[in-house]
């Protein structure tokens, strides 16, 4: 307890979980994720920068594992793997933050606003979740995709959309006894708006829990947007993205396991890290193995 | 002693944190003869706690039992393992838990958790004599012994009522050594009168050894037989009680029962800053030498042995001035409650009528506060009495009536007075854990009342600055954060946050009730302090009826949603007029005098 | 009577729920473009069109469709399909069952098997086989399933060794039973794909109660471990974990699809596929009202089950 | 790939695949063309001639014939045996004697029923594998049918006229939708029973073609009071070599030997097993649950080709995929930047690309089992150079410009986007955008002036009918050109019945398509079917249906025993 901690006042509030993060990092389990996720993130972002082909170039005949230049082979439609591989990480790592994040938003919000009115708009805000919960989240998918077409705002809409009541009931519980605490009653003598409160008030004190399901979303929201690739739904033909390289060239499985092995183990790798990270982060957060930081 | 017989023997138990290797509780010695109650007295974190269930043979997670022996009827417990050790657990020692709503099982009717652990021991001969037990034990402890309320889940019963089934259960087996940990806790002061004795009575029938863990002076001192007061994970005296009440001879003895606020006089209650070091951080010698008026450098360089400064009877101490009396201590001067500064009503409640979701919970409630007034709002739970003070804080908008600030009517919710009525009632809330946002530093808290009534920042800064300073925190609080702070720092920042604005009325809503005695005092000794200086009308809401005459002029006794009986604190709690008020002050424990031995060698400082 | 009362509330909540769903399925399935247009492809001639709309009903009011549709759908009547005219409940009967079936044997196993696993793995909290497990457990759950399903099959089937086969083969008309080599890869990777969440839920839930302060005192009660461990907390690490099955429940109900397709294992997952891009909406109302419908079932049969096992609800009824 | 435009659908009869043999002396009018189509516009008067009589009821014996032939072949295989065929198929599939929509659909017609007329291995009218004697064509508007004797429907009930006329009847049945364009030239009055084995049919106009209608594979004959399969698998009643047992939308179909087959087979039981994909379908084939996949990945052609328990069939077909590019407008208006075009496209790359390798190169025309196909022309090669100089003499060398494909049909979308990554090479910009089937195939279906489409094969005049007129049904590149006289040669070329002048006409057309016409065809595909090695009596040629047209109906795939 020693009092020369000076931290300036002006951005202390902005520190949403003080600690957190460094705690967690104290677990193995979070430092394997964050170098999977930081391997996987670079590759997206390095890749097509030290690719040897384009995305789309043709290097040989297709579904060739022996071609010169193409060490891992060529692709379904005589494309380079490895180079495909290279540039396929951004768009599935952007439409999964993204829908997480939007997912994340208005969850979060839904689930603040509920614990904090209670009442009524508690009741009706929860059964309204329990109703996107109920229908069948493939099918919308499916069909949206199917009328639309598999375009990128509308993966992300759909992803988001079945994430909101998920982020909102996982809030909504957090937030339920920290409702329940007098610092929001003080802020309430105080008279501070209903925004503030939620904001200011009631959202630093979840960013725990918050944090660990945004994670577990993400972690999903990968996996959603990989299988829907798989399905046949990627957001642009021929693009280079993991899920759809996956459904594309499987078909070759046994003639040239390259071009599904690389981007499937890939999406393994990513979703295990997010997962490591999430879990590395609840433990944190519920404190589970405060007592063995090298569980 | 050793001629008496030894129910139960504690030698030289030491536990330390499994990791650091830090002991928790270290050196205690204590026997306990057959039916005896022994009051193991300590604040939070002095481990009373640890050496309960040590008697068991049990450590919490990541506590480890060292060394030393727990000897039950000849039985050793702490070498027990395995079979033995549970067949010694329920059979030969028992324990009645703290928090009985949560240590019941939700899901198992509570016939079968007391039956349970009969069968577990093989007690009696047959189910059916289990059985015959446990409606035996039911009745002794008070409860139905009907079929159906067997039947019933612990959810199903009254906080009361669970700790009996509790206390059922810890008898059931008819164990020699019953443990209790602060069995009371949360109980209201009839419920916890009426427990108090059922415990009494089943102790002394059935003769078991009984360790009764407290934090509660009032209680061991109508309880117990003899005390063992513990302070930093060692027991620092023990004697009868009334040895230890009358004569306390460890000068920590002698701040807790300063502390303890006493119904039948308006003595000052006298607190004893700073907070006991936790295990890993404990000096060399005496562990209380640090906030202690009479320690001296030897204090510092050793910790005393036991020594025997009994009289009559045993009488252990372990300090080398005992019975030299802390000066702060002797002060015993009258509270500075002062009269109320006249008429002049800061805050009027007319016919005020709350209800609770619908469901009225209080009503037509009429009375003032002057400035510079303290009325005490006092009452069990569910009197009402928190809605009220939520009500007038614009905390709870189910009110209808009037209440008045200056005069002038306040809108339900806080959120429609305007800014300066809402600055000038301020609130201080019962549990500073959770009134203080966690995320926010300290000066932030304090500082908001003032960002919304438009101060500048560096305004801001100054003022919480001195804020800090008044509430005899140092400036350098300011940038800490509440999970950096002791129970009575934080709700000194509480406190600091509800005058920075300079309000009028101050709402008090239960604040020392999660505080030790000795940081109550102080938290007591600030407040009458502030409420004096600065002429505030205050609102004192508790269910400690003791602690009123320490701080207010008047008091207001509310049971079911009503003020019952309304008049000066002195008038009410030494002559009540009302059955109900009358009913409250018997059942709230309280020291006895105990005459003390003019044998001994009392010093005094100064 | 309490909780008849209560299941008949819950009841009357998810045909609610269902009806909603079925409003939804309907738009959704009439927005999913012309199905004539869509089965004619390039051969979409007006005239031909107009006939084949005509024949499929298609040209009536949506509303009075609706209530036709929820009317045959309450007197079992489902529709025929467009692609081939074939009442919708021949062409899906056997479908129903098979997946119906797959379903309950993930569920038979990997339900006992994941409270067993996370009931343990929190007893043994930080030992070996927790840590191992616990690792395993998350990465399984990271995994999408088409990856552990295309492994396993290159793994057990096709590769590496040729223990059971790739595909699925069930015969029509014949009980879905009659393939028991054929469903070992399906219910392997839903197994797999279901245990880590119930089984992750489950250690935690069990952590929380072995932590309690009833479990300290049933063992201060000096009872025995195995007593202490399934009398006093499993039953209440259920309470939270049957939430989890159930949502795992209705995930196998229509979450199926990809490992269907994977086996080709003939279950409405792989027929709803088939029929979107089709727009042959009496198919796809079909597998999504029932679909919606175990998603009802397993939670109504969740909550029954969660308010059995807690007596703080089961109580409250009475 | 999706199937149904390419067989005998409402509109799809216009795209039906009809062959006709390089010898064959048939002047083919689009007979199937709808409504306002060729065939109303085409003069055919001239063509029905007496030559184009003879020239039938020559091959009716050359069919017969060919019939003796096939037996003495399937004498030498063994009986008996459970075949196990792969397709992939949904719970979409249908059963009906003359209407398909999808491979599976079209596997399991076939091995149920039987049409009128057929093809021989030169494409040349033939009755070997069909169910009439001889068509004898009276007039140009005026046939004659004669089944052959005593085949019995696997109900034991012989063929006879009345089914034929029930059968036709029901083609143009409007509410069924079959092929409504038939009824352009039949109606209920149409037919005339002169015995019980022959019937007459008059034409509401005259119409060469017709006769290829008839070898058209869903001109099949089903019985009188014959209905699409509606869960009752009794109903299903044709003449082919096995006869429906059970049938599951989705799932399977038994079909078991008819004992009183008109011809010879040898299994006892065929199932037809649908695959939700071509990958489960591999795996079925490589782990030993099926023996024959119908329609297999180009990917595993290799793998299946070097697993020495499997054999793989591949078949030159004559379906082609095109890049339409539309005459009448921009860009494309400019002659040169349509030939720079087609010289953007490297047509090996495409083959390897699109097809693994498992086509043959395209030369921008189509008609290529047609014995009018131009071989001499010169191959067209990749030239970037002469591609940007013709792009920059138009000012187009910086065309931005989209390129349209369907979401339904295999290869096109390949086709366009490595269409789209050759383009780069000339130094323009086309961007490749995939639509779902139902927008693709809708409004805007030959309006677009850059996009995909295929063709099954057909003869040279009978595409141009279909495609290449102001009249066509399809008039995707919106050929001729204004001003051109290719109209008139048309006219000329389906009007004249000596080969060897309609042929020189014919090149003529051939030539102003191979200089200036629309079509960007780089490839014809292959189609590829595997099978187990105990699979016998399926025979790699050039083929208008999978797996030697599905073993015509089975009848002559025996099993090794």
């Amino acid at each position: 307890m020693s009092t020369d901690i000076t931290i300036d006042p002006a951005h202390t509030t902005a520190v949403a979980q003080p600690g957190l993060l460094r705690s967690a990092m104290k677990l193995w389990r979070t430092r394997i994720g964050v170098a999977l996720v930081v391997l996987l993130v670079g590759v997206a972002i390095v890749g097509p920068w030290v690719a040897p082909y384009g995305p789309a170039e043709f290097v040989g005949t297709a579904n060739l594992r022996n071609v010169e230049g193409a060490w891992l082979g060529t692709d379904y439609f005589g494309q380079d793997v490895w180079s495909r591989f290279l540039h396929g990480g951004r768009s599935i790592l952007f439409l999964a933050s993204v829908a997480t994040l939007i997912g994340f938003f208005f969850g979060a919000a839904i689930g603040l606003v509920a614990a904090y009115n209670r009442g009524r708009i508690d009741d009706a805000l929860m059964r309204f979740m329990d109703i996107i919960l109920a229908f069948p989240q493939l099918l919308l998918a499916l069909v949206a995709l199917t009328t639309v077409g598999p375009q990128s705002w509308l993966i992300i809409a759909i992803v988001a959309f079945t994430t909101i009541p998920r982020i909102a009931r996982i809030t909504r519980g957090a937030a339920v006894p920290v409702v329940e605490r007098d610092f929001i009653g003080a802020a309430e003598a105080l008279g501070e708006s209903r925004l503030r409160i939620i904001t200011r008030e009631l959202l630093p004190n979840v960013t725990g829990p918050l944090l660990v399901e945004a994670n577990l979303r993400l972690t999903y929201s990968i996996g959603i947007i990989a299988g829907l690739g798989f399905l046949g739904f990627a957001t642009e033909r021929n693009a280079a993205d993991w899920g759809l390289m996956v459904q594309e060239n499987r078909v070759a499985l046994s003639v040239q396991p390259w071009g599904t092995v690389l981007p499937a183990v890939a999406i393994a790798l990513l979703t295990i890290g997010t997962g490591l990270i999430s879990d590395g982060l609840a433990r944190t957060v519920a404190g589970i193995d405060r007592g063995r930081p090298d569980a | 002693m050793s001629e008496r017989h030894e129910t139960l023997a504690i030698r030289n138990l030491r536990l330390d944190v499994a990791q650091s290797g830090n002991d928790i509780v270290d050196e205690v010695t204590l026997t306990i003869a057959r039916g005896e109650m022994l009051g193991l007295v300590g604040e939070s974190g002095s481990g009373k706690t640890t050496v309960g269930l040590a008697v068991l043979g049990h450590a919490r997670k990541g506590v480890g039992i060292h060394s030393g022996s727990v000897s039950i009827e000849g039985t050793d417990v702490l070498a027990a393992h395995g079979k033995d050790l549970r067949r010694a657990r329920g059979r030969l020692v028992s324990y009645v838990p703290q928090d009985p709503g949560t240590a019941l099982n939700p899901a198992l009717r509570i016939g079968g958790q007391v039956l349970e652990v009969l069968q577990t021991h093989g007690f009696g001969a047959d189910n059916a004599a289990r059985k015959q037990r446990v409606q035996e034990v039911f009745s002794e402890v008070l409860l139905p012994a009907t079929p159906s309320f067997l039947r019933r889940y612990p959810h199903q019963l009254s906080g009361g009522q669970q700790q009996r089934v509790g206390l059922a259960m810890a008898f059931a087996a008819r164990p020699a050594v019953i443990v209790l940990d602060e069995p009371t806790t949360g109980l209201d002061v009839s419920t916890q009168a009426h427990v108090l004795e059922t415990v009494r009575a089943l102790a002394s029938k059935h003769g078991v050894a009984a360790l009764y863990v407290t934090h509660d002076l009032a209680v061991v001192a109508t309880l117990a037989d003899r005390v063992a007061v513990m302070y930093a994970g060692r027991i620092v005296e023990q004697g009868t009680t009334a040895e230890i009440f009358a004569n306390p001879a460890h000068p920590y003895t002698r701040y807790l029962v300063a502390a303890a606020p006493e119904m039948g006089s308006d003595r000052e209650l006298v607190g004893l800053a700073g907070r006991a070091p936790s295990p890993g951080r404990r000096p060399v010698g005496c562990a209380f030498a640090l906030r202690c008026e009479v320690a001296t450098a030897e204090c510092h360089a050793a910790f005393p042995e036991v020594t025997n400064v009994g009289t009559t009877d045993s009488h252990d101490v372990r300090c080398f001035h005992a019975f030299t009396v802390p000066e702060r201590t002797s002060r015993r001067a009258a509270a500075g409650v002062a009269a109320a500064a006249g008429n002049d009503a800061a805050l009027s409640l007319r016919g005020v009528d709350a209800a609770y979701t619908g469901l009225s919970v209080v009503h037509d409630v009429s009375f003032d506060i002057s400035r510079g007034e303290c009325v005490a709002l006092v009452g069990e739970s569910g009197s009402g009495k928190s809605t009220l003070s939520r009500s007038i804080g614009g905390l709870h908008r189910e009110w209808t009536g009037e209440i008045l600030l200056d005069g002038a009517p306040l809108a339900r919710s806080s959120r429609d007075r305007p800014v300066q009525q809402r600055l000038s009632i301020q609130y201080v809330f019962q549990n500073p854990y959770s009134s203080l946002h966690p995320r926010r530093s300290i000066a932030d808290s304090i500082g908001r009342p003032l960002a919304i009534a438009g101060v500048d920042k560096r305004e801001t800064g100054r003022e919480v600055d001195r804020m800090l300073e008044r509430v005899s925190l140092s400036a350098s609080y300011g940038s800490r954060f509440p999970d950096q702070l002791s129970g009575g720092e934080r709700q000194r920042v509480a406190i600091a946050r509800a005058l920075v604005s300079k309000p009028q009325v101050l709402i008090c809503d239960e604040v020392t009730s999660a505080l030790d005695v000795l940081v109550q005092a102080t938290i007591i000794e600030l407040l009458v302090d502030l409420q004096r200086d600065l002429g505030l009308a205050m609102l004192f809401v508790t269910h400690n009826l003791p602690l009123v005459r320490s701080i207010a002029q008047r008091v207001a006794v509310m049971a079911d949603g009503k003020i019952v009986e309304l008049g000066t604190a002195a008038d009410t709690l030494t002559n009540p007029q009302e059955e109900y008020t009358r009913r409250l002050l018997a059942d709230t424990p309280a020291i006895p005098e105990f005459p003390a031995n003019p044998e001994l060698p009392i010093d005094t400082l100064g | 009577m309490g909780i008849l009362k209560l299941i008949l509330r819950r009841l009357m909540l998810g045909v609610a729920t269902l009806l909603v769903v079925s409003v939804a399925v309907f738009l959704l399935t009439n927005v999913l473009g012309d199905p004539v247009k869509r089965m004619l492809g390039r051969g979409a001639l007006p005239e031909v069109v107009a006939a084949r709309r005509a024949e499929l009903g298609l040209d009536r009011p949506l509303v009075t469709r609706y209530f036709e549709w929820l009317k045959g759908l309450l007197t079992g009547d489902f529709g025929t399909s467009y692609a081939n005219g074939s009442p919708v409940w021949d062409l899906l009967e056997d479908r129903v069952n098979n997946s119906l079936f797959l379903m309950a044997v993930a569920s038979a196993i990997s339900v006992p098997l994941s409270l067993f696993i996370g009931a343990y793995t929190a007893l043994r909290r930080d030992k070996w086989f927790d840590r191992i497990m616990s690792n395993q457990l998350l990465v399984l759950a990271a995994m999408p399933e088409f990856v552990v399903g295309a492994l396993l099959t290159v793994l057990l089937a096709t590769n590496v060794w040729h223990l059971v086969p790739a595909v699925s083969r069930i015969r029509p008309g014949e009980p879905p039973w009659s393939d028991l080599d054929g469903l070992v890869l399906p219910v392997l990777t839903l197994v797999l794909a279901v245990t880590p969440h119930v089984g992750r839920t489950m250690r935690a839930a069990m952590i929380d109660v072995l932590e309690s302060d009833y479990v300290e005192m049933a063992r201060l009660k000096g009872l025995p471990e195995r007593k202490v461990l399934w009398r006093h907390a499993f039953p209440n690490a259920l309470g939270p974990t049957l939430q989890v099955i159930a949502l795992n429940i209705a995930y196998l109900a229509g979450g199926v699809v990809i490992v269907e397709s994977l086996f080709n294992f003939r279950g409405i997952g792989i027929a709803l596929r088939d029929a979107i891009p089709e727009a042959n909406a009496p198919v796809v109302q079909f597998i999504a009202m029932f679909i919606a419908l175990i998603y009802v079932i397993s939670n109504l049969l969740a909550d029954v089950a969660t308010i059995l096992v807690t007596p703080r609800l089961r109580t409250r009824l009475q | 790939m999706k199937e149904q435009h390419d067989l005998w659908l409402p509109a799809g009869i216009g795209r039906r695949q009809l062959l006709l043999g390089a010898g064959t002396a048939t002047v083919l009018v689009a007979c199937g063309s709808d409504d306002s189509s060729s065939g109303a516009t085409t003069p055919t008067t001239g063509a029905t001639t007496a030559e184009t009589t003879g020239a039938t009821t020559a091959d009716t014996t050359g069919a017969t014939t060919a019939e003796t032939t096939a037996t003495t072949v399937a004498a030498a295989g063994q009986k008996g045996g459970t075949l196990r065929v792969g397709v992939v198929g949904s719970t979409n599939d249908l059963m009906d004697g003359q209407y398909i929509v999808a491979r599976a659909d079209q596997a399991r017609m076939v091995t149920g029923w039987e049409p009128i007329a057929n093809y021989d291995d030169d494409f040349n009218i033939a009755f070997n594998n069909s169910l009439a004697e001889e068509i004898e064509a009276k007039a140009p508007d005026l046939f004659v049918v004669r089944l052959k004797q005593g085949i019995e429907f696997h109900n034991a009930k012989t063929v006879g006229a009345e089914d034929l006329i029930y059968s036709f009847n029901r083609l143009i049945d409007p509410a069924l939708g079959i092929a409504p364009a038939l009824s352009e030239f039949l109606d209920a009055n149409s037919f005339k029973a002169l015995d019980d084995r022959t019937v007459e049919i008059s034409l509401l106009k005259p119409s060469v073609a017709f006769l290829n209608g008839m070898a058209d594979y869903g001109a099949n004959i089903v019985p009188v009071d014959y209905a699409r399969f509606d869960g009752d698998p009794t109903t299903q009643i044709g003449t082919g070599a096995f006869k429906l047992k059970s049938f599951t939308p989705g799932s399977e179909s038994v079909h078991v030997r008819h004992e009183n087959y008109w011809g010879t087979s040898f299994l006892d039981e065929v199932q037809i097993i649908d695959f939700s994909d071509q990958s489960a379908l591999v795996n079925a084939l490589t782990s030993g649950d099926i023996d024959v996949a119908i329609d297999i990945p180009y990917a595993q052609a290799g793998a299946i080709e070097s697993n020495g328990d499997l054999v793989l069939l591949e078949s030159a077909a004559g379906n082609w995929q095109t890049i339409t590019m539309r005459v009448d407008v921009a860009p494309f208006d400019d002659v040169r930047v349509r030939q720079a075009m087609r010289l953007i496209v490297n047509r090996e790359e495409m083959v390897q690309r699109v097809l693994s390798g498992h086509g043959r190169i395209g030369n921008d025309m189509y008609g290529v089992l047609d014995g009018s196909y131009p071989k001499d022309f010169a191959q067209r090669e990749q030239d970037i150079d002469t591609a940007k100089q013709l792009l920059k003499d138009a000012g187009q060398e910086n065309l931005e410009i989209e390129l349209f494909a369907p979401d339904d049909t295999a290869g096109l979308p390949e086709y366009a986007t490595a269409f789209a990554e050759q383009a780069k090479a000339a130094g323009i910009n086309v961007t490749a955008t995939v639509l779902d089937g139902g927008t693709y195939w809708g409004a805007e279906y030959t309006q677009r002036a850059f996009a995909t489409s295929y063709w099954s094969t057909r003869p040279y005049l009978n595409q141009v009918a279909q495609g290449a007129l102001p009249t066509a049904t399809y008039p995707e590149t919106h050929w001729p050109p204004a001003g051109s006289n290719f109209e008139d040669l048309y006219n000329q070329a389906i009007a004249e019945v000596d080969q060897e002048k309609r042929y020189a006409i014919i090149r003529e057309m051939q030539q102003m398509e191979y200089d200036d016409g629309g079509n960007i065809i780089a490839y014809f595909q292959n189609l590829i079917d595997g099978h187990a090695a105990s699979v016998q009596g399926a025979v790699s040629r050039p083929n208008l249906l999978n797996f030697d047209h599905f073993g015509r109906g089975w009848k002559n795939i025996w099993l090794e025993q």
